[in-house]
């Protein structure tokens, strides 16, 4: 039925039965289409995914259906009734509710305050605390997500905050729920009881669609999938009829091999010592909690857990941004802790950042300039305190070649490139730092699979050549493909050491939620 | 101690109500612009103007009440002028918020050469300043304390008695909400449909309403006359308030009491015969050092981060232990 | 003989002592048919050089009257640069003698206003709103050697009248903040002082509505002031400066030409005098009259002598 | 390159708006506005002499717009270096009455001592802003109260020429800063300008300094990463920039006035701030957009002469201009600028 839904059909027979039809949606951004005629049907009671690869249009489309964005041309149909969604309020009195990819809570507000934003519950002209606060109790025992109303938000946890975000859209009446990128923040523990309430919800007769890079929860939830490549409709087909295969194929448009590199162990000597690390977050709780852990010449260590159990304070201690309140971080000899971020990358530390837009670049500056980052006081580029700006261009133009940066030239801005282009920009600079260590923080974070799998073999390259690779990521498959240990993290701690060839993601997935594995092998909680 | 009585006494209370009042008032309306997230550098000129367009419209009109409303409508204008720059063009705040200060000094001066034929002050011309609320009961109950409750004009009044109903409003009502949200996380206002450019006019405008009676209050309240300049920085000063406070209203209470009594003691201590410079210079200093003080790892957080911090260890942490301590599963 | 073309620059025209100067300027334009400029410069120490050369390189003027000390710099170079042009210099007298000095003699009349609060203050309650203070105040803007003039003036009356009254002064340090003015007038006020003498510019505004709202007394200075709080205004210091330029440009108009030189105007030739208001003056008590007279005699002729503040 | 060309001309467009919107207000003031412009440009450069009051005003407008610049490419808002001028102004003045010593010499420790005093005047602020963060833009507008009035009681109650106004007495000669030409006031401090405009600009482009600088003010985060230390590149940016301004107050001492007066220019810290904030924080646009400053202020001068407008009218044309191009520049070129940003969050 699927790719056969047609251009504006004057009579759609069994209409009742479809809860969204998007028909011939497109949408540009100047003259480049994030989404182009594209045509899907949802039917009431699916759980439907939407895949494709980074910058596909998941996201625009949603951002179409749910008012946020006013598309170009096309229509949009909800449980059979044309609408035009001028606006997120329109979406939501059609029915629709969407979990945003970030989520969108007020933090010095209380779950109840978050809850009914806007559409308060009021006596008098003034907003009635204690009403909204029963209210909320109520939604979340009914539909099973536990929160306390009166707490405040910027003390939860994410999987709370999402549960929040949940409740947010079933206290404004969703029959339809639109979930961006869901389970990108949680546990695999979190994401299946996630998903026992997203199936809850359908066999309520309500539609969930949402949009997901992990193909394993593609095939194990949806009933229906979509597949979008370059802002164009692949396909829409019930998930049965599908492998996992086939649905890189549509997304990439030809095959990529997922399995793990393979190598012979070349571990050499220990480069990094990290011994009783703690460190506090920016509210100045503890983030960190004795950490101890070695990476050695030629080995990948990977670092798996949540987001926001203590792997950006680690990194960033590492590299000198955040000060450690105890304990050491040892690298050939010098002791990181009391270093600052210039002395530590003479040390010897590469380091992509996590969040690549805030650390990694300056999204306002030339390649090269960007480029240029860290090396400015060093020749050839500098000379007594000189730039040399023909050796950076000619430098980045290389740099451009070698990392198959789609860009028009060295001179270009940094934030006109797409996500994963900017990614290799950064990696481009800290990998010929030469550095012997690298630090690592997500490295393919929002990038598609095509990508990804360049930068792996970039990344397997660096460990060949005898560097000490430390790779923090919350997507555990990649650090499955790289690594040679994982260590898990959670709260701050590490709860266990996996090795690499033969790691068992149940057993990491139960560390990541909080359970020490009983027979974590002993050498990293020493 | 003679010298201590001297100084403190009701007159040094009274005088302290009075000299924080319009600093009070223009502070309460930054509190809605800094709430809304936006950095209003612009109340110095807002007031101007406001106490400018009073003058004028009180003598226009032979009424102050009239004339209130037209300081009121002159900061309006500015504020929504702010509001168009900023929100909707997305001016840098400190650029316009500067540049309309300018505006509003050398406008208010063109107008006065072009309606009084002169420049720096405009006195007598019937102006008709707000009258003087006595509270009858004042005398009997409070005796010698009655100064410090009664003989104010009105909007001392307004100013001290908007404190409790601004804790209301950002407590109780949709749009006091509104604006927190937008100016904390302006993605959920967003999300929610609520125009984060509509909640900034709104809270501008909120601005200008005040910040037009406290320049109102300045030239027909607390003195009954127009001069050249006459905000002469209370604008400034009630941003530094508005930094330290984060633009809860109780806490731009204390920041403005605070300079009532700076700038009322020093005051005092000019008739000991202090140089009148350093003197001056006093106001503008306790702002710099309360605003380095209160920066010096901002003591409010760090209190509550500590409590914060006690309580996770106290709740959470000892569930976490027992999973430490189990080698389970 | 051509119309008579007059210039006047200064920065203080909308005060006091300015705005009795233009004041004169306005009425011989009336009564002679000049030709009148006004100039009110800004506060730019930067700019007054191309202000004179702008007024004074035509030869325009006939006379350019110049009020201000911040002026002087400029003044002198213009004069050296336009040897042709005649300059009036008001209320002080400069170094070069190309130029036209009007001088006032404010400590004068500042010896009798004090000397006028002194004897009032002394009556205490004897007095309508008289306390038993014994002191009297004084509200000057900035500190500066006018002011301090004015103070020294205020100050010797005093002592002369009334040798028991002390004087409280205070600076407000700015000549534009009304606010400040009447904040401060209260607090000397609440000091005892009963009578305040404002010579404040627009600060000085606030001493009087101050004088108003609290029911004491203020004296006035530059120009008449009574009217500002009635009731409240003991009297006004007056300083000529209408006389002062309206006798000038008359001189020239005739065909006097104005030479350069110093005229002085005070208590002698009416160019400061002590107006007491006409709603206080007959709750003076005679000999308090009687006294400020002689008193007025005694700096005429010269019996008394009035120090200026060096 | 075409960028900014298109930049610059949507300038030119705000620029003429905020004219004509200044136009409808001189007829409302009741005076003509062909005669106010045709009067503004004579007076701003319609002799030799008017030429060099021109470049005179604009001298100081300048130094303090570079001084802002600094400020701005380090993602320092330097609301103060109207105090940090008053504060250079008077140390120049008292090294130039107070320390006789050889011409020449005198001259350039009397700029070095206003260069140190108004880094000494910011490096308050400095600290706190580099250590704790403390809004600048509030610790600086606020410290130039302080600062106008302690030059006030220098002035008057400790180094006061007697006989005098409010001024210190005159510097020795010695002190003096050539003038350029004989039938003008205008001294070398605009080629002090000039020079320093250049050279600013300059190390910006490059120098290793100037581009680590140049970083922590468009991506704190990524220089911090990149291994520039933020706090301490903040706190010499903000002291470079309070001492550019001091030197500012020394040109003024030394080039025009020979003595410092309580006062003396009020005004010009603030207008640099703004002709760079009109430039884009780049030297080289300051250049330009301080002439125009300068030419208006001139201008203004002999239009109180001439007219029956009062110089406010060229404040309230200024204020508009600096109104449109301020929505302009961001409407244009949003996110490119160092200054346009929005980062004003508390
Ligand atoms: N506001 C915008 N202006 C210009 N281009 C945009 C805008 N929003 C999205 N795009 C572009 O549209 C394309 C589709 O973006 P979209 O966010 O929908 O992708 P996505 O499929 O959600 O990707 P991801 O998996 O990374 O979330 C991208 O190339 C993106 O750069
Ligand atoms: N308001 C709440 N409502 C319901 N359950 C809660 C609430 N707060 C906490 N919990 C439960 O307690 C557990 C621990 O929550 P908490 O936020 O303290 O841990 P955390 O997010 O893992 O810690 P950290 O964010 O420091 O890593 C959660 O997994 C959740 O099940
Ligand atoms: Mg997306
Ligand atoms: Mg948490």
């Amino acid at each position: 039925m699927s790719d056969a839904s047609p251009s504006p059909a004057p009579v759609k027979p069994a209409a009742a039965e479809m809860a969204v039809e998007l028909i011939g949606v497109t949408k540009r951004f100047g003259a480049f289409a994030a989404n182009d005629d594209v045509s899907i049907a949802v039917r009431r009671g699916e759980i439907h995914a939407i895949i494709g690869e980074n910058g596909a249009g998941k996201t625009t489309l949603m951002n179409v259906l749910f008012g946020l964005l006013q598309p170009d041309e096309g229509a949009i149909r909800i449980e059979g009734k044309d609408m035009v969604m001028a606006d997120p309020a329109a979406a939501i009195a059609a029915g629709l509710g969407m979990v945003h990819q970030h989520f969108k809570l007020v933090p010095s507000l209380s779950v109840a305050e978050n809850v009914f934003l806007g559409m308060e519950i009021r006596r008098n002209g003034l907003i009635d605390h204690a009403a909204q606060i029963e209210k909320t109790r109520e939604l979340s025992e009914r539909f099973g997500l536990r929160v306390e109303p009166t707490e405040r938000v910027s003390l939860l946890s994410v999987g709370i905050e999402q549960r929040i975000e949940i409740l947010k859209v079933l206290a404004r009446g969703a029959r339809i729920i639109i979930l961006d990128e869901p389970t990108a923040v949680l546990t695999p523990q979190e994401s299946r009881e996630l998903f026992q309430t997203l199936r809850g919800f359908v066999a309520g007769g309500m539609t969930v669609i949402f949009i997901s890079h992990h193909l394993e929860e593609v095939m194990e939830v949806s009933d229906t999938v979509t597949v979008l490549r370059n802002g164009k409709h692949v396909a829409t087909r019930p998930t049965a009829e599908l492998t996992k295969a086939d649905l890189v194929r549509m997304m990439v448009g030809r095959d990529v091999s997922f399995a793990r590199r393979r190598r012979e162990r070349t571990a050499g000597s220990v480069v990094l010592e990290v011994k009783n690390l703690w460190a506090r977050d920016d509210r100045r709780l503890p983030a960190l909690r004795d950490a101890s852990f070695t990476v050695r010449a030629g080995e990948i260590v990977g670092i798996a857990g949540v987001a926001g159990n203590g792997q950006t304070e680690l990194a960033e201690v590492l590299t000198g941004l955040r000060p450690a309140s105890h304990g050491s971080a040892v690298l050939k000899g010098r002791d990181l802790t009391t270093q600052s971020p210039a002395q530590i990358r003479e040390a010897g530390l590469a380091h992509v950042p996590g969040d690549r837009m805030v650390r990694g670049v300056d999204g306002g500056a030339s390649i090269s300039a960007n480029l240029l980052m860290g090396r400015q006081t060093r020749a050839p580029w500098s000379r007594n305190g000189i730039l040399d700006w023909q050796v950076a261009a000619s430098q980045a133009s290389d740099m451009i070649k070698r990392f198959d940066i789609r860009a028009r030239g060295p001179q270009d801005t940094v934030k006109r490139l797409s996500g994963g282009n900017i990614q290799k920009v950064v990696l481009a600079r800290e990998f010929t730092n030469d550095a012997d260590f690298l630090l690592i923080d997500q490295p393919t974070r929002g990038v598609d699979i095509g990508a990804q799998e360049s930068i792996h073999d970039e990344i397997m390259r660096q460990r060949a050549a005898g560097r000490a690779v430390l790779v923090i990521s919350v997507q555990l498959d990649e650090l499955l493909t790289l690594a040679d240990r994982i260590l898990v993290m959670f709260n701050g701690r590490i709860m266990g050491e996996v090795d690499g060839d033969g790691a068992d993601s149940e057993r990491i997935g139960m560390m990541m939620a909080g359970v020490e594995a009983g027979a974590a092998t002993g050498g990293a909680a020493r | 101690m003679e010298v201590l009585d001297k100084l403190l006494n009701v007159a040094l209370l009274v005088a302290t109500l009075r000299t924080t009042a319009p600093i009070l008032l223009v502070g309460l309306g930054g509190s809605f612009t800094t709430k809304a997230g936006i950095f209003n550098i612009g109340l110095e000129g807002q007031m101007l103007v406001g106490a400018f367009f009073a003058v004028l419209g009180s003598i226009w009109s032979g009424s102050a009440f009239v004339g209130m409303l037209c300081g009121v409508a002159a900061a309006l204008v500015f504020a929504l002028v702010f509001a168009l720059l900023v929100v909707t063009f997305r001016a840098n705040e400190v650029v316009v918020g500067l540049a309309l200060n300018i505006l509003a000094g050398g406008m208010t001066i063109s107008l006065m050469k072009a309606v009084f034929g002169t420049r720096g002050s405009i006195v007598g011309h019937g102006i008709v300043g707000l009258p003087k609320v006595q509270i009858p009961w004042a005398r009997e109950l409070l005796g010698s304390w009655a100064p410090l409750v009664s003989g104010y004009t009105p909007l001392v009044y307004v100013a001290f008695f908007a404190v409790p109903l601004l804790v209301l409003f950002y407590r109780r009502t949709r749009l006091g909400l509104y604006i927190r949200v937008v100016g904390e996380k302006p993605e959920a206002a967003e999300a929610l449909g609520i125009s984060i450019a509509r909640i900034r006019y709104v809270a501008s405008l909120l601005c200008g309403l005040l910040a037009g009676l406290a320049g109102a209050h300045l030239s027909l309240g607390y003195i009954t006359m127009f001069t050249e300049n006459m905000s002469s920085g209370r604008g400034f000063m009630a941003v530094a308030i508005l930094i330290f406070s984060n633009g809860d209203p109780l806490r731009v209470l204390g920041g403005c009491l605070l300079f009532g009594f700076a700038d009322a003691f020093s005051l005092r201590l000019k008739t000991f015969g202090f140089p009148s410079y350093l003197i001056l210079a006093v106001p503008y200093a306790v702002a710099l050092v309360a605003l380095f003080a209160l920066s010096y790892r901002s003591r409010p957080r760090i209190i509550r981060e500590t409590l914060e911090s006690m309580r996770k260890l106290l709740s959470v942490e000892p569930g976490r232990a027992d999973a430490d301590n189990t080698p389970s599963t | 003989q051509g119309k008579v073309s007059v210039a006047a620059i200064s920065g203080y025209f909308a005060q006091g002592f300015g705005v009795s100067i233009v004041n004169g300027l306005n009425k011989a334009k009336t009564d002679f048919g000049i030709d009148l400029k006004l100039v009110d410069t800004g506060n730019r120490a930067l700019d007054y050089e191309e202000q004179f050369a702008n007024l004074a390189k035509d030869g325009k003027y006939d006379l350019i009257f110049v009020m201000g000390w911040e002026l002087v710099d400029a003044l002198q170079k213009a004069s050296a640069a336009y040897p042709n042009q005649r300059f009036v210099f008001i209320d002080g007298v400069l170094d070069s003698d190309k130029m036209i000095y009007a001088n006032f003699a404010e400590e004068q009349g500042s010896f009798i206003a004090g000397a006028l609060a002194g004897m009032i203050e002394n009556k205490g309650s004897a007095f309508d709103k008289i306390g038993d203070g014994k002191a009297i105040g004084f509200v000057g803007g900035r500190d500066i050697p006018v002011i301090r003039n004015f103070l020294g003036g205020y100050e010797q009356g005093s002592k002369y009248a009334a040798p028991d009254i002390t004087v409280k002064p205070v600076f407000a340090g700015t000549f534009d903040d009304p606010a400040k003015g009447s904040e401060l007038t209260q607090a000397l006020y609440n000091e005892g002082a009963d009578i305040v003498y404002n010579v404040a510019g627009p600060t000085g505004e606030g001493v009087m509505q101050a004088s108003a709202a609290a029911d004491k007394y203020s004296i006035g200075v530059d120009i008449d002031m009574c009217s500002t709080a009635p009731g409240n205004v003991l009297g006004s210091m007056l300083k000529r400066g209408d006389i002062a330029v309206y006798s000038l440009i008359k001189d020239e108009v005739e065909g006097h030409k104005v030479t350069p030189g110093t005229r002085t105007f005070d208590l002698a030739s009416g160019g400061v005098e002590l107006k007491v208001c006409d709603d206080i003056a007959p709750k003076i008590p005679e000999e308090v009259k009687a006294k400020l007279d002689e008193i007025k005699k005694g700096i005429v002729d010269g019996s008394i002598k009035v120090a200026k503040a060096k | 390159m075409s960028d900014r060309l298109r930049a610059v001309y949507g300038q030119l467009l705000a620029v003429l708006f905020a004219l004509a919107i200044g136009a409808i207000i001189i007829l409302m003031v009741d005076e003509s506005p062909v005669k106010v412009f045709m009067t503004l440009l004579r007076g701003a450069f319609g002799d030799q002499a008017k030429i060099a009051g021109t470049l005179l005003q604009t001298t100081p407008i300048l130094i303090c717009g570079v001084a802002a610049c600094i400020g701005l490419r380090g993602g320092m808002f330097n609301v103060g270096i109207e105090g940090q001028l008053f504060l250079g102004g008077f140390a120049a003045a008292w090294v130039g009455f107070a320390l006789p010593l050889p011409a020449g010499i005198h001259m350039l420790v009397g700029l070095a001592v206003a260069t140190l005093a108004g880094a000494a005047w910011v490096a308050i602020p400095a600290f706190f802003r580099a250590r704790y963060n403390t809004n600048e833009v509030v610790s600086t507008i606020l410290s130039n109260y302080v600062a106008v009035l302690l030059t006030s009681y220098f002035t008057i109650f400790l180094f006061k020429r007697p006989g005098g106004w409010s001024e210190t007495p005159p510097i020795l000669p010695t002190a003096y800063l050539p003038e350029l030409f004989s039938f003008s006031r205008l001294n070398w401090g605009l080629v002090i300008g000039l020079v320093l405009a250049l050279s600013v600009a300059w190390f910006f482009r490059y120098t290793s300094k100037g581009y680590s600088i140049s970083m922590v003010g468009s991506a704190p985060k990524f220089a911090e990463y990149g291994g520039v230390n933020v706090k301490r590149q903040g706190f010499l940016v903000l002291l470079v920039s309070g001492a550019v301004g001091g030197l500012a107050g020394g040109v003024e001492t030394l080039g025009v006035h020979h003595r410092f007066m309580e006062g003396f220019a009020p005004g010009f810290g603030f207008d640099g701030l703004i002709a760079a904030l009109l430039a884009n924080g780049s030297p080289i646009g300051t250049i330009v957009t301080a002439l125009f400053f300068g030419a208006l202020r001139s201008g203004s001068l002999l239009l109180e002469v001439e007219t029956t407008a009062s110089r406010e009218i060229i404040t309230v044309i200024q204020a508009l201009i600096i109104l449109s191009v301020s929505a302009q520049v961001l409407m244009k070129r949003r996110g490119d600028s160092t200054a346009g940003e929005r980062r004003w969050k508390f």
